[in-house]
């Protein structure tokens, strides 16, 4: 690709579901054995644009709508990718998982291991996470700490449009099974508005975020948020409000799960000694606590401070102003920061 | 007419179909409202996504209208039809979509969440997953020796979920009273029935499991009506379930803000014209009812749906601090002498 | 019931299976609503033992035989609680929530909470959990930090007969959904050789243990090891070799997860300063994280060193040297003990 | 015999099940060495779970005879006989099977856990959870216009779990080149087949899907072999799937260990009167084969079996840190260039 075009391409801002499906488009384009399935992908797009205009240029051979029966067509992508295709599966809202876990987790995640990496299972399991919206309890989770506790399987979470082709490329090309979880909030769908945040120049050409490697989304001496998702905006957003008031946040996207880069967190909690974790899944036995548990292992020295800020062990709650109490807030995260620091 | 039903039972269908009809055209009203310009699923006084059944009255109707308060019926997330069929307190259903304290769930819920302990109504938003809850309620009644029976409500993008299918072959070895209906609207959000199974007449699932199986064709409510005093009478005598399929026609998107670009015009024109209501209301003047008299239901309806959603929005929300409540209804460490308590809730608030 | 024969019933030791089993016939002689259902629990009488000779007692249609179909049965467990009845559903092993968790999870458990209390759902969930013998990545799960962490129910792990039997009777009185993970090696199978420490002294008549209250099975001065299930019997064996070495440890069993004792924990840490969390449940966003997470917010002021025992995010390997590597050993918690003294 | 098989076929299809079944007595006997005189599962040179297959080698070995390396196969729990029939080498399942670091798995997954990608073979403990990965096998045969085929082998046991039922759907919708093989032993653990299903012929479940399903009453391998012929060839020309059910009968316990005390005397024993190795055998004799000719295959089986078990006793065990490997293929962090191995295990360690 010719540098000017290159030049140009960075000026352009996409919506972090546009980005999205331009990797996979990519991807495609590239690679015959890549292939797309789930529940209204096809003709609808994806209910939350995923697969927006892949039909059109792909077909119903390569964007598949497929029956409601997660358990078959999630362990279909398992044999498929078995046999050295790479399939990407959509999971509508993630939420559903309960309806084809096993093949999740006891099959797509394990067979590498269990027949000692002599088959792999290179595909993408693509899920929509998240509330703010009102959907209630049953469609408005992320699952964050569900997923990123089983083993063999990485976990993504990417919250900007950069971040989300760039991970999308590394997750197609990875040859090992991944989750790749998009808020809702964050895609810039027309009728769900996104906050500005997501919405950020992305380069025409392909490129790749290894896993495992945070972004530290804004630099600060006083107090480390360690975030992902929907709330790396909502804690920029108290950074800066508290800014002003003289309180210098450092805040880190985690961007995987799994991996996970500790090391960023600790160099980070090494300077501010004050930990702030700030997550969008239940609180108890969760990102949250994993964070803060890994700090405590390897820099316990440096810490003077901890907070969390996530779910409260409840269910989401259907009316706004019990969800919005219940979904961490700018407020919440302003709160615990200044409490970190007292 | 060559069904012969009652013109008493022709006129309750036919109330509970208006009244689910305008209810659904309120709602939208109310959901729309703070939803303009720019649609915003989350803003206005119904946040959320927002299911309608219009077009789908009489597969409700015509099952419901066999059923005591005592027989359970699970609704999946398009559920106010059936609701109101199986009679739902109209006013705290409202109130639950509109997220109000006194609402069903106190708020908690929403229009994909609503329980009626009152009259055995419950639904869920997860596809299939009502029906082993109602096979549960089967089991219960069996094991009472109660003659209630269970009716699972589905659509037909539903039967190829395991939670249908193991559901079918759990009723029909331990002979439960339970009744799978399947509201045949032909789509699947976007996908057409014939992209996702290969058989026409999903009621034909009901043979792999030894279970009659019957397809009613034509979502005549009447039609309905006698297909499932069958099935439901065999049930209540003790002689096991039925799968029962009901076309129906959906007459708008998928959920509101849908914007159906994937559905042929032809399609939704042809929803358009089969309306069962109108239908029903042929009837009701062939068997001799005066239009006064179906007007007269029409405006009962009416009334009640403006008073419940007049009711509704003048409730209280709930406060941020009710999200914590009702996790468990023992407190979480030891166990309470108590009964559970079954009364509506609001009690304790 | 009297006196004397109440202090025989002391005397009494019985193995964990066969206290778990007297509480639920209790309970069924009790309350004709309380039934169970699940694979091979009535001729065969449990496959670890969960049913033993209730099928006798109580005839078919209270312990019954379902098909191989998890969701359906499960699903209709949560459908008859909702009635008033008092089901016990049984997952053969934990292994299989993949095939059946959103009944689990999605209905069991937020029922109550989505219907604003005008339901509930009082029933149990039994599960056998745990590895040591060799039967790989898809049979040797405890995931307690999968049902930990998703809210509404409430999550028991007995590690004696006494606790087995109590916890029991409290998992069938209460209101609420209650997992119940009972611990194979820990039953007393015959073709299963349980350690020492879980066949104990169990009365006759019925008593209940609260949920969210932990045992401290062992004081000590110097290091707090928090544990469950099994790993309570290693983690005291590992005190008793330490004590040789004048290490004090204290054992803290904390017997349920949900609710969680977290009183007990700090109370413990503000004496010890030392904390050592034990787990044979995946190390990362799970259980151990959790503790030390609790114990970082409250008493991050009395910590002075933390270690995590768990599984290393691998699935569970079959050849005895690796499932021994990876399943934490009593020497390996003495490690953690002493490294945590360092 | 009606049914024309040629003879050579006959004679492969009884080196497969003299192979199996003295293979699983091999088994036996070393799995309970070790494990005297009180039963330890933990114990021996051979510890977990051991479902052996012991009298319905048939359905494996006529099944398989049609199959080729590039076809795939799913197993459940119970797999050798299988594994065995689709060529799955012996050697180092073997050597899987005692836990040795030169097994098809480096000694991580063990008995339920084979796969050998050479010949497309691999299985599953979860009940039902081979049927779904055999639908994408067959899937990307279809893709990449191949005319392979994908089995889903599973017990009577499992066709009531939605697994299997989500499958059948997906495969006949998409008409994929898929065959679902049902060994029908009777008994799912303790619980025998009528209760816990209505129908006596599990094909039964096909007709739900519009899917042909067949059964075989009688596990003659001859039998088999010519449905699964049939059966084979439709999905192998591009004509969809098919639910074959094929009798078998349970010889022992589901596991080692298993009392069996829930079975009835006279169904052990008619298990082991119907023996379909001796009906082979016989069979062969009416074909002509020599008695001496019989003979010889069951030495060269024996031989085969003997030489496989010496073999994987005298492997290496892994050592404890191999256990953090392989969870990856790619390095936990970043990706590689390379092309993941799909070569024999072992190469890196
Ligand atoms: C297990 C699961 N998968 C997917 C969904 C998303 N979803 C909600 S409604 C729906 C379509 C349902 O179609 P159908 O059963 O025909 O009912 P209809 O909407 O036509 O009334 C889908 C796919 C879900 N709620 N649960
Ligand atoms: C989802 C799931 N549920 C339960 C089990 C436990 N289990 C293992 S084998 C078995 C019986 C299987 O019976 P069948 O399918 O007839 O196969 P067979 O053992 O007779 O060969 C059961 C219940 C399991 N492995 N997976
Ligand atoms: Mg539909
Ligand atoms: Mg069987």
């Amino acid at each position: 690709m010719a540098q000017k075009e290159s030049q140009q391409a960075v000026e352009r801002e996409l919506t972090m579901s546009r980005a999205m499906v331009e990797a996979i488009g990519h991807e495609m384009r590239e690679n015959e054995e890549v292939f797309y399935m789930g529940e209204d992908v096809a003709d609808y797009g994806g209910i939350f644009d995923s697969t927006q205009g892949l039909l059109e240029e792909f077909g119903r051979d390569r964007i598949m709508d497929v029956p409601i029966s997660e358990t078959a067509y999630i362990g279909a992508a398992v044999g498929a990718a078995q046999q050295g295709m790479r399939p990407i599966a959509e999971l509508m809202f993630v939420d559903f998982f309960g309806v084809c876990m096993d093949q999740i987790y006891n099959q797509m995640a394990k067979n590498t291991y269990m027949s000692g990496a002599s088959v792999n299972v290179p595909m993408v399991l693509t899920a929509a996470v998240g509330g703010t919206y009102n959907d209630a309890a049953q469609h408005s989770q992320t699952l964050y700490g569900t997923f990123a506790h089983l083993p063999g399987m990485k976990v993504v979470v990417p919250s900007t449009a950069y971040d989300a082709k760039g991970l999308m490329h590394n997750a197609i090309r990875d040859d090992d099974p991944v989750v790749y979880m998009f808020h809702k909030r964050l895609m810039g769908i027309g009728w769900m508005p996104a906050p500005d945040g997501p919405k950020t120049p992305v380069p025409d050409e392909p490129y790749t975020i290894p896993f495992g490697s945070a972004d530290v989304k804004r630099e600060g001496e006083d107090v480390t948020v360690v975030t992902l998702g929907l709330h790396v905006h909502r804690a920029l957003e108290a950074a800066d409000d508290l800014a002003e008031d003289g309180i210098d946040a450092e805040v880190i996207d985690l961007r995987t799960l799994v991996p996970l880069d500790t090391e960023t967190v600790l160099d980070s909690v090494e300077k501010t000694g004050r930990l702030v974790v700030v997550d969008e899944d239940y609180r108890s036995y969760g990102v949250t606590g994993e964070i803060i548990a890994r700090v405590a292992e390897e820099g316990l020295a440096d810490l003077e401070a901890v907070e969390r800020v996530a779910v409260p062990d409840v269910p989401l709650p259907y009316a706004r102003p019990m969800e919005d109490e219940v979904i961490p807030g700018t407020e919440d995260i302003e709160a615990a920061i200044r409490s970190a620091r007292s | 007419m060559d069904i012969m039903v009652a013109v008493n039972e022709l006129q309750s269908m036919f109330e509970d179909m208006v009244t689910a009809r305008y209810y659904e055209e309120r709602l939208q009203e109310e959901y729309l409202e703070g939803k303009q310009p720019a649609f915003d699923i989350s803003a206005g006084p119904i946040p959320g996504e927002l299911h309608l059944a219009a077009g789908q009255e009489a597969a409700a109707a015509g099952v419901c209208r066999h059923l005591r308060d005592s027989d359970t019926v699970t609704a999946p997330h398009r559920p106010h039809h059936v609701a109101i069929a199986k009679g739902v307190d109209l006013k705290r259903m409202t109130a639950e979509i509109f997220g109000r304290r006194t609402g069903l769930s106190k708020g908690k819920g929403g229009h994909m969440h609503l329980f009626d302990p009152d009259v055995n109504f419950a639904c869920s938003g997860i596809i299939a997953q009502g029906c082993p809850p109602a096979v549960g309620a089967g089991l219960a009644a069996t094991k009472r020796s109660e003659d209630s029976v269970a009716v699972a409500f589905l659509g037909e993008g539903a039967i190829s979920q395991g939670a249908f299918l193991e559901s079918l072959n759990l009723a029909a070895v331990r002979e439960l009273p339970v009744i799978f209906v399947v509201e045949d609207n032909d789509w699947a959000i976007s996908m057409p029935k014939d992209r996702v199974t290969d058989v026409d007449d999903g009621s034909q699932r009901a043979g792999g499991f030894d279970m009659p199986g019957v397809r009613v064709d034509y979502d005549d409510a009447t039609a309905v009506y006698d297909a499932a005093k069958e099935a439901i009478g065999r049930a209540r005598a003790g002689n096991g379930p039925t799968l029962l399929e009901v076309q129906v026609h959906r007459r708008m998107g998928h959920f509101m803000g849908d914007p159906e670009s994937y559905r042929p015009d032809e399609d939704k024109e042809a929803a358009q014209e089969r309306d069962s209501i109108e239908r029903l209301a042929a009837d009701l003047r062939s068997e001799g009812v005066a239009d006064d008299d179906i007007e007269e239901i029409r405006e009962r309806a009416r009334d009640r749906v403006d008073e419940a959603i007049e009711w509704a929005k003048d409730q209280p929300e709930p406060g941020p601090e009710e999200a914590y409540e009702d996790v468990f209804v023992n407190p979480p460490s030891g166990v309470t002498t108590e009964e559970p308590s079954h009364e509506l809730a609001g009690g304790d608030d």
